[in-house]
């Protein structure tokens, strides 16, 4: 039990048994974020630590500094990972500046396909340039944006009571961005068996990309677009379009009037603890923590909810998920792509969905039984089906950082009207692409 | 023991001088004291013997040898400081060892333990020789230190005002001790102080510094009666010597310019009359504090005379010391 | 005031250092001030001038 | 001539020997033994200085190698000093600056008076009045935010307890006009025992027989405490106050661990900007632009600061 | 001007006693030694005069007025201090003026007063220096305009002259001196330095283990001292101790001291058992003749005398010689004592035997 | 009244101001005390409102700390009874004890580069502080400047050019680099505090050692370094206290291998939110050792902060 879990592989007497591709057994290192899916691939690895005879360690990083600690890692050249699934818009930078290991070549000859996975997926995790047939990455972890609720709330007949005299509707889930917040609004500071609940649980962060993440929740369904053409840069207009200052200002007013009090720098942790807690009525965060919002023995089961984030002007969704890379100053290259490799099988697609990770692959994706599989699964084809991301420009950082300052000045620290951030913002992002030499 | 050789002598820090071209031969079993006040190049002096800092120009012969290229060990010399020459973290006993221990010297361990075992003897520590070196009172540890020198056997002890920081009663008692030693080890001993009791009671031969140069070098009694200057008759004597305009009491001595009184050679009940100013009494004798036309002058008197302040007294110089302008003695 | 002077034009060591330390001073705090932006931009040279400034008086005699 | 080991040892001894009794030369020894430090802090310390200086020429980007550096010669630092944002940000530092002196100099010296009045068991006291500034910044600033917290935290609690307001009401870490008093609060906590101590030794380092001097002058205690303990104390606490502008202008560690330069850009204190640009934008040569000018200004107060060191060392 | 009187001043720090039971007078216009090694409690004394530490009993007297409990600032006493104790952050005027000011003068009569002051102490050129930077000397004046800017009613000081260095200090005795003679301020000086109070002082009180043990004039002192203790403290070399046992007769003129009769004066006190015989240095005469003989240790030339060192049968002993007088080491001499100037002790108690040389001065039993 | 002395304070001051100090010192324990209680809560204890003072003590936070653990299925339960206390701590979560946690090796690594870049800075700084406090070395005053000056650069400004060179050099996330780059941080503080104790030492020693027949290397190792060892030691203990609690540098070039614990604890999570219990028992576990150092040094402390100005 306990420690000889996770190293009882009897190396020698597996290793042959597996893939019998590396003469050696290798210690790998796979570094991700610390949550809940990455709990769930570490048990799905021993299966390939039994085939491989290579021994498997982890290094999960918490989201608020996991693209710092890792960028930082891969800038400095540094060979702690082998294994990194990184953010999708990392993939930019990791191909150009040569982090991440071509795969295209490895693909051919092990006849791994990506016409297998699912298209969104492999244009946003997999892809550089966007859309190019050149991968640098393999679809691990599909994810997007979406919404829980307390269902058990929104069924008694009191509150449903009191939500029809408070604004006319039904209480359900909600069609439209607006309504979202009708409902937020509707909770807020709400008694419910003894205790203040409020309405939802929001990203607000500031450090890392959490407010951007947030924000973009609303400025995709009201039809913000980041340029007027696309590759063109263009963004006036675009950015500070009179859709994107009210999806801001909408923001804005969700913030102030329906979250709790203290989330002025929340992300995925906070919103988590404030929905478990009985905190809110709703929240927002990443489909990866559904399966496991779902099990929680307290507000999980049939207490619990999901719907897609609801559209506006049009449907939308913030963009999350990771590809699989192999880090390119890794030493042990091989024994990594043995383990992408590994990671492709269908089979193993499905057991990593079964237990708790977003899979891309078609054949997880649409099998017959993957909608009825969790009650958020039809949610999440329907989320992937209209994803957008950030940029994935090689100047990412400096571009969401600028984004994360210039919102949570305006949103948090309430300085400044909603057009003059943006307006801010595209003089920010002008500048970083100035000296891209992409302007 | 040996003979040290001092020739055209000369070192300065920067602009200051410490000392300018001194001569000086330490003959074997001599104990020379270097006297002069802060800052006249006594100790300079001393350091530069024990190699300690180097020579701007000229020669210092020890036993023969001229030691200008050699190092501090290599010189075989013993030197005891003013003060802080006991290492606080050893013992009695290992300080005394240390110079035995050194490299150069490499003394076979039985050796070392009867030098010691002697020197304590000598200096009456044998009782603790393991105690703590920082548990000694100020007697003791200046015995230590010079028992630290004794139990090597130098070329020439180097001793820098080793008695000043111990009390009078002390003092009085080391410094017997210390020549009774001198003598019966035969040792050549250059000792430094600005203490001119000490010079005087101890040394076989004086050298009087001013300015880092020496101005005379001789015997302790040489010093006292024939000083060569104005500077050197001040340095010694206490009460200091009376140094008057030559013509005071008349007619001037040929040549004289300044005349030195010691305050023995003031013949009191003729001559000029000089107002008294004050009478110190002393116990063994009073101090008679006079004035004569605007000049001081210092006489001794019978403690139990009965002087009163601004009496007269008639006073008259007895056998003149004759300085020139400069301060050079004449006759 | 004229010892200050004095010092300054013989190249005293005590004058000179004070007038960089005012200098430094005044840069930083032309660098932290809320009220001139010019008083910003100009904060930098300001310091350095200092900076360099004192560098080169330590050396000279006091 | 007498047998001297000396002439001994000229006579027959090997040369090994005769190196061992002369030793290295003391010149030679000094720079064996300064040699190794120096050498350290030119690889370490003034290397990548000049190195910083002439990336804050280019427009380098450390993330991106394959990209050609150009030479954009003043213009990174043209950028930074026509900066709104950059230049809110030093208001930022000047707040947490101004304010945390102001505090620690003012309990510091106030506890360092009250404990040189000797009463019993002042050392003890003294020891664990200490205690917080030897502690790591970085885990210091960690538990603060827990206490922070609303509501489940004991700050909140506390204040609560004694103001009777809501402790969910206020939110030290969220609230724009609350932030800046959050590090400052935490700063103080953490360094008033520095300025104490320093202004404790300065207490120390006045004779009583001064006092005994301005006694015995017929001065009153008021009189004694103007123009004798407070120009004496003068010196260390500038050294005090000098150290501490200094170490807070470059604070980072315990911000970026309590607001993390939030909320929105309230607390984003010059070091947690650079951070940004170099470590998270990697604007490289922009940064190093921008680290220069921090080592300049920090260069110059350390030079004040050797000055006041030095002042207080002739004591 | 004024007059101070001491009257079985006790001071005690906790279980320590460092003054018992004292009770002296210093006359106004005196310049009043408090002699004795360090730890005696002679500085405590002149800190209790001040006001600076209140005694535990007793009265002190100031111009007749009794002070004792009263802080300093009521006391109108100047200090100086064994340190100087100036302000180190004030220049030399800020320094002088620091007692006028705080008395509240008005700015022009102090300006006045400190000019004064500096001409006489002949620090004018000074003023506007930091006193850190100054000589010892300097130092040493600026201490005392300080303390005498102020026309107090008499001067404490604390060992002024015991941070100068050798040479400077007998200059300086000389200056404090003629200033006092000037002066004449009630000036209490505290030194252990016997050859310091021999020369300034008009009085000394002689302090060892918290007890006064003589008070009188600097040849009083000398030459009738009333303990061993007094006797072994003052002079250079001190007088010599002849330890013997025997007896003397109240009315004796001679003692027996191993078998030779020696002269004493008439003793008014008869006692026996642990004698001591003093006698100074310069009462030892030599002579080839005397019966009593002790043989040469040691000469130590001095110029115009010199000291030999001789072994006793009763112990070591110096004498003192003129400079010519030829003494070989070694050699036996012949030793005769001034029998008017002997005085015997008790050993046991330290006291001396009451004679006809210490009448008056040594009364107690 | 019977030990008044001018300068000593009234008994009714010293009253007046030991209370007021103790208040002081209480009040500012109170952040340190919460932070060990809260070491031995439950997480949910941890996070009551009002918060809770009185409790039942568990040793959660420093099993989650020591551990990493996972949620496993009932049966899975039910087939492995819990063998060992701490075990049986993580099943009331249904949880088991997966292994070791990163901390154990996080707090090796600030252990081996504090005591590598001490030992460093210590051994060069003696050698450099001797020489500068013996020696006439040209310049002398500018190099000591020079030496403490780069203490005080900003740690951030200072990283950039590190981390290039690092990259470069592959010194990036090693022990190597960061003990090296703490020794030249603590090197300034070696130099200026040891040389202050090694002017504490008279020449004459050395001087008389020469003299006693030994060379000028042999005095400074026999003579002075025994004399020099309190002073060896404190520094020890300061240049040990910066490296542990140092945090810009390590979170900027260290990822892992090599990463201190300062940057990690803040990072230690729990399901969900942070786990505040383990948060304060890896705090509680690395400040311990700083406080006892500090009373430990309580005499040299005011030299060490001062760079060896000042003495007490």
């Amino acid at each position: 039990m306990k420690y000889s879990k996770l190293t009882a592989v009897s190396a020698l007497s597996l290793a042959t048994a597996g893939f019998g591709a590396s003469a050696q057994a290798e210690d790998l290192t796979l570094c991700w974020a610390a949550w809940d899916p990455a709990n769930a691939l570490v048990e799905l690895s021993k299966e390939f630590e039994a085939q491989s005879g290579h021994t498997m360690n982890f290094e999960f990083i918490p989201w608020p500094n996991f693209a710092d600690r890792m960028l930082n890692e891969l800038n400095s050249g540094g060979n702690l990972c082998d294994l990194l699934i990184g953010d999708s818009q990392w993939i930019g930078g990791g191909a150009e500046n040569g982090h991440y290991v071509k795969l295209n070549d490895f693909f051919d000859a092990e006849g791994i396909s990506m016409g297998d996975f699912a298209d969104a997926t492999v244009y946003a995790y997999s892809t550089w340039p966007k859309g190019s047939e050149n991968y640098y990455a393999l679809p691990a972890m599909g994810d997007a944006n979406g919404w829980f609720y307390r269902k058990d709330w929104f069924e008694r007949d009191d509150i449903r009571a009191a939500f029809q005299e408070a604004t006319g509707r039904e209480l359900a889930e909600p069609k439209t961005q607006k309504e979202l917040l009708e409902i937020a609004q509707f909770f807020q500071e709400r008694e419910i068996d003894g205790q203040t609940v409020y309405g939802a649980a929001i990203f607000t962060e500031r450090g890392s990309e959490g407010i951007t993440m947030g924000v973009t929740g609303a400025l995709y369904p009201w039809g913000f677009k980041y340029e007027n053409t696309p590759g063109s840069y263009d963004m006036e207009g675009a950015v500070n379009s009179p859709e994107a200052v009210e999806a801001l200002e909408f923001y804005k007013e969700f913030y102030e009037t329906a979250t709790p009090p203290g989330y002025t720098n929340s992300y995925m942790g906070e919103s988590l603890d404030a929905f478990k807690s009985g905190q809110v009525a709703m929240a927002m965060n990443w489909f990866a923590f559904f399966p496991g919002l779902y099990a929680d023995p307290n507000t999980g089961g049939d207490k619990i909810d999901f719907f897609v984030n609801p559209p506006q002007n049009q449907a939308g969704s913030t963009l999350g998920g990771q590809g699989i890379s192999v880090v390119a100053y890794s030493d042990k290259q091989d024994a990594a792509l043995e383990y992408i490799k590994w990671f492709a099988d269908p089979e193993v697609q499905q057991k990593w969905w079964d237990l708790g990770g977003y899979s891309a692959h078609n054949a997880v994706l649409e099998s017959p039984t993957f909608k009825d599989s969790a009650p958020f699964a039809g949610d999440f084809l329907e989320a992937m089906g209209a994803v957008q991301d950030f940029w994935q420009e090689p100047a990412y950082a400096e571009l969401l950082l600028a984004m994360q300052k210039r919102i949570h000045d305006y949103v948090v620290a309430d300085q400044g009207t909603a057009k003059e951030a943006l307006d801010k913002l595209i003089e920010d992002w002008t500048e970083t692409f100035e000296d891209e030499g992409k302007l | 023991m040996a003979e040290v050789i001092l020739k055209g002598v000369s070192k300065s820090f920067g602009d200051t001088v410490g000392v300018a071209d001194i001569d000086m031969t330490i003959p074997d079993g001599a104990f020379v004291v270097l006297l002069g006040p802060t800052g006249a190049g006594k100790t300079t002096t001393l350091r530069l013997i024990s190699g300690l800092e180097k020579l701007d120009a000229g020669e210092i012969h020890i036993g023969g040898r001229n030691v200008a290229n050699e190092t501090p060990a290599q010189r075989d010399v013993a030197m005891v400081f003013q003060q802080y020459s006991l290492y606080p973290h050893l013992t009695v006993r290992e300080n005394l060892e240390f110079p035995l221990k050194s490299p150069i010297l490499n003394t076979p361990k039985d050796e070392i333990i009867r030098k010691v075992n002697e020197v304590a003897n000598v200096l009456q520590i044998s009782h603790k020789l393991d105690n703590k070196a920082t548990a000694l009172s100020g007697g003791e540890m200046q015995r230590v230190s010079i028992g630290r020198a004794l139990v090597r056997e130098p070329q020439v002890y180097l001793m820098d005002e080793p008695l000043s920081s111990l009390d009078a009663k002390l003092r009085t008692d080391l410094r017997i001790e210390l020549k009774r030693i001198q003598a019966s080890l035969g040792a050549t001993i250059l000792y430094v102080t600005h203490d001119q009791i000490e010079a005087m009671t101890m040394a076989t031969h004086v050298g009087v510094l001013n300015e880092g140069r020496l101005v005379q070098y001789g015997t302790p009694r040489d010093i006292y009666e024939n000083p060569n200057s104005v500077y050197v008759a001040s340095r010694l004597g206490q009460p200091r010597i009376n140094i008057l305009p030559a013509d005071l009491f008349g007619t001037a001595p040929k040549g004289a310019h300044r005349i030195g009184l010691r305050p023995e050679h003031v013949t009191q009940g003729e001559g000029r009359a000089a107002q008294v100013e004050r009478v110190e009494h002393l116990g063994d004798h009073s101090r008679l504090h006079l004035h004569l036309d605007g000049h001081d002058i210092v006489t001794l008197a019978d403690p139990h005379a009965d002087y009163a302040p601004g009496s007269a007294l008639q006073i008259a110089p007895k056998d003149p010391l004759c300085f020139d302008a400069q301060g050079d003695r004449i006759y | 005031m004229s010892n200050f002077i004095q010092g300054l034009l013989r190249l005293k060591r005590g004058p000179w250092e004070l007038v960089a330390t005012i200098l430094i001073a005044l840069g930083v705090f032309m660098l932290m001030q809320p009220f001139v932006m010019w008083g910003f931009t100009y904060s930098f040279i300001t310091t350095l001038i200092g900076t360099v400034m004192f560098i080169i008086v330590s050396h000279f005699p006091e | 001539m007498t047998e001297t080991p000396i002439t001994r040892a000229a006579r027959g001894t090997p040369p090994t020997v005769a190196r061992k009794i002369k030793g290295l030369s003391d010149r030679a020894i000094a720079w064996i033994f300064v040699g190794p430090t120096i050498f350290l802090l030119l690889a370490v310390n003034i290397f990548p200085l000049i190195w910083t200086i002439n990336l804050s020429f280019t427009n380098f980007r450390a993330n991106r190698p394959n990209r050609e550096v150009e030479y954009v010669g003043l213009r990174n630092y043209e950028r930074i000093l026509t900066d709104t944002d950059i230049w809110l940000n030093m208001q930022a530092t000047a707040h947490f600056l101004f304010w945390t002196i102001v505090l620690q100099v003012l309990i510091g010296f106030t506890l360092a008076y009250l404990i040189n009045k000797k009463f019993k068991g002042n050392d003890l006291w003294t020891t664990i009045i200490v205690l917080p500034m030897m502690l790591s910044p970085a885990v210091v600033g960690n538990f603060w935010k827990f206490l922070y917290q609303p509501q489940i935290g004991l700050f909140n609690y506390i204040v609560a307890f004694f103001t009777g307001k809501d402790p969910s009401s206020f939110e030290m870490l969220g609230q724009v006009n609350l932030a800046p008093w959050s590090i400052v609060i935490v700063d103080t906590w953490m360094w008033t025992p520095f300025v104490m101590l320093i202004c404790l030794a300065g207490l120390r380092s006045i004779p009583d027989y001064i006092y005994e001097a301005a006694e015995i002058d017929r001065a009153s205690k008021w009189r004694q405490f103007w123009t004798i303990t407070v120009p004496m104390v003068m010196p260390f606490l500038m050294l005090a106050v000098l150290f501490r502008g200094i170490e807070n202008f470059k604070m980072f560690d315990l911000v970026v661990q309590l607001t993390g330069g939030g909320p929105g850009s309230t607390t984003e204190l010059t070091s947690i900007n650079l951070k940004r640009e170099a470590f998270e934008k990697w604007r490289t040569g922009y940064a190093s632009a921008y680290a220069i000018i921090l080592f300049v200004t920090v260069f110059g107060l350390a030079s004040i600061y050797v000055k006041a060191l030095n002042k207080v060392k002739e004591r | 001007m004024a007059q101070i009187i001491i009257k079985n001043v006790r001071k005690e720090f906790g279980d320590f006693t460092a003054v018992k039971e004292s009770s002296f007078t210093i006359e106004d216009g005196e310049f009043f030694m408090l002699l004795g090694p360090s730890g005696c409690g002679k500085t405590t004394t002149l800190r209790m005069i001040a006001g600076l530490e209140l005694p535990t009993s007793g009265e002190i007297y100031l111009d007749g007025e009794e002070i004792s409990q009263k802080p300093p600032s009521q006391r109108d006493i100047a200090f100086v201090f064994q340190m100087f104790a100036l302000y180190p952050h004030m220049n030399v005027y800020k320094n002088l003026s620091y007692p006028l000011v705080s008395q509240g003068m008005a700015r022009r009569d102090v300006k006045a007063k400190v000019e004064d002051v500096a001409t006489i102490l002949g620090i004018q050129n000074i003023l506007k220096k930091p006193v850190g930077g100054l000589s010892g000397g300097d130092r040493q004046r600026v201490a005392l305009g300080r303390a005498i800017v102020r026309d107090p009613k008499a001067f404490m000081m604390d060992e002024p002259l015991g941070a100068l260095d050798a040479e400077f200090r007998e200059h300086m005795a000389e200056e404090l001196r003629a200033l006092h003679d000037r002066m004449g301020a009630t000036t209490v000086y505290v030194t252990h330095d016997q050859l310091e109070a021999m020369q300034m002082g008009d009085k000394i009180v002689v302090m060892n283990n918290a007890v006064v043990e003589q008070f009188g004039t600097p040849q009083e002192i000398y030459d009738k001292p009333a303990t061993m203790f007094v006797a072994d403290f003052i002079g250079s070399p001190s007088m010599n101790f002849l330890p013997f046992d025997g007896s003397v007769a109240e009315g004796a003129q001679t003692v027996d001291l191993q078998g030779h009769s020696m002269t004493v004066p008439r003793q008014m006190q008869g006692a026996s058992g642990k004698l001591v015989f003093g006698v100074r240095p310069e009462h030892v005469t030599l002579s080839d003749t005397g019966a009593y003989r002790g043989e040469v240790l040691a000469t130590e030339y001095l110029g115009t005398t010199q000291i030999i060192t001789l072994d006793t049968p009763n112990g070591a002993l110096k004498a003192r010689a003129p400079a010519g007088q030829v003494a070989t080491v070694g050699e036996k001499i012949g030793l005769g004592f001034k029998g008017e100037a002997v005085t015997l002790f008790d050993e046991n108690s330290g006291r001396a035997l009451r004679s006809e040389l210490n009448e008056g001065i040594v009364t107690h039993g | 009244m019977s030990s008044f002395s001018v300068t000593e304070p009234s008994t009714r001051s010293k009253w007046f101001a030991g209370s007021l100090v103790i208040l002081y010192a209480l009040i500012t324990m109170v952040p340190l005390a919460w932070i060990m209680l809260t070491g031995f809560k439950s997480p949910a204890d941890a996070i009551s409102y009002p918060p809770k003072v009185i409790f039942d003590p568990t040793l959660e936070g420093y099993v989650n700390l020591f551990t990493t653990r996972t949620r496993q299925t009932d049966e899975f339960l039910a087939a492995n009874p819990p063998e060992t206390w701490y075990e049986e701590i993580v099943r009331q979560y249904d949880m088991v004890i997966a292994g070791p946690s990163k901390f154990g090796e996080r707090f090796l690594n600030s252990v081996i580069i504090g005591f590598g870049s001490t030992f460093l800075s210590v051994f060069l700084g003696t050698l450099a502080a001797y020489a500068f406090s013996r020696f006439k070395i040209p310049l002398a005053d500018d190099l000591l400047f020079f030496i403490l000056s780069t203490r005080m650069m900003p740690p951030i400004a200072v990283a950039i050019p590190i981390f290039l060179m690092y990259r470069q050099l592959g010194l990036s996330d090693t022990h190597l680099g960061m003990i090296l780059l703490y020794t030249a941080v603590n090197i300034s503080l070696a130099v200026w505090l040891l040389k202050s104790f090694i002017d504490g030492i008279p020449t004459e020693y050395e001087e008389a050692a020469l003299i006693d027949g030994y060379t000028r290397f042999q005095a400074f190792y026999k003579v002075v370094l025994p004399q020099a060892a309190t002073g060896i030691a404190s520094t020890a203990i300061f240049c040990l206290i910066f490296a542990w609690n140092e945090y810009a540098f390590a979170v900027l070039l260290t990822s892992g291998t090599a990463q201190t614990a300062p940057p990690f604890i803040p990072t230690i999570i729990g399901v969900g939110g942070l786990d505040w219990p383990a948060v304060a028992a890896g705090a509680t576990i690395f400040l311990l050792p700083v406080m006892i150092f500090t009373v430990a040094l309580r005499k040299h402390l005011l030299r060490g902060i001062t760079f060896g100005a000042v003495r007490k």
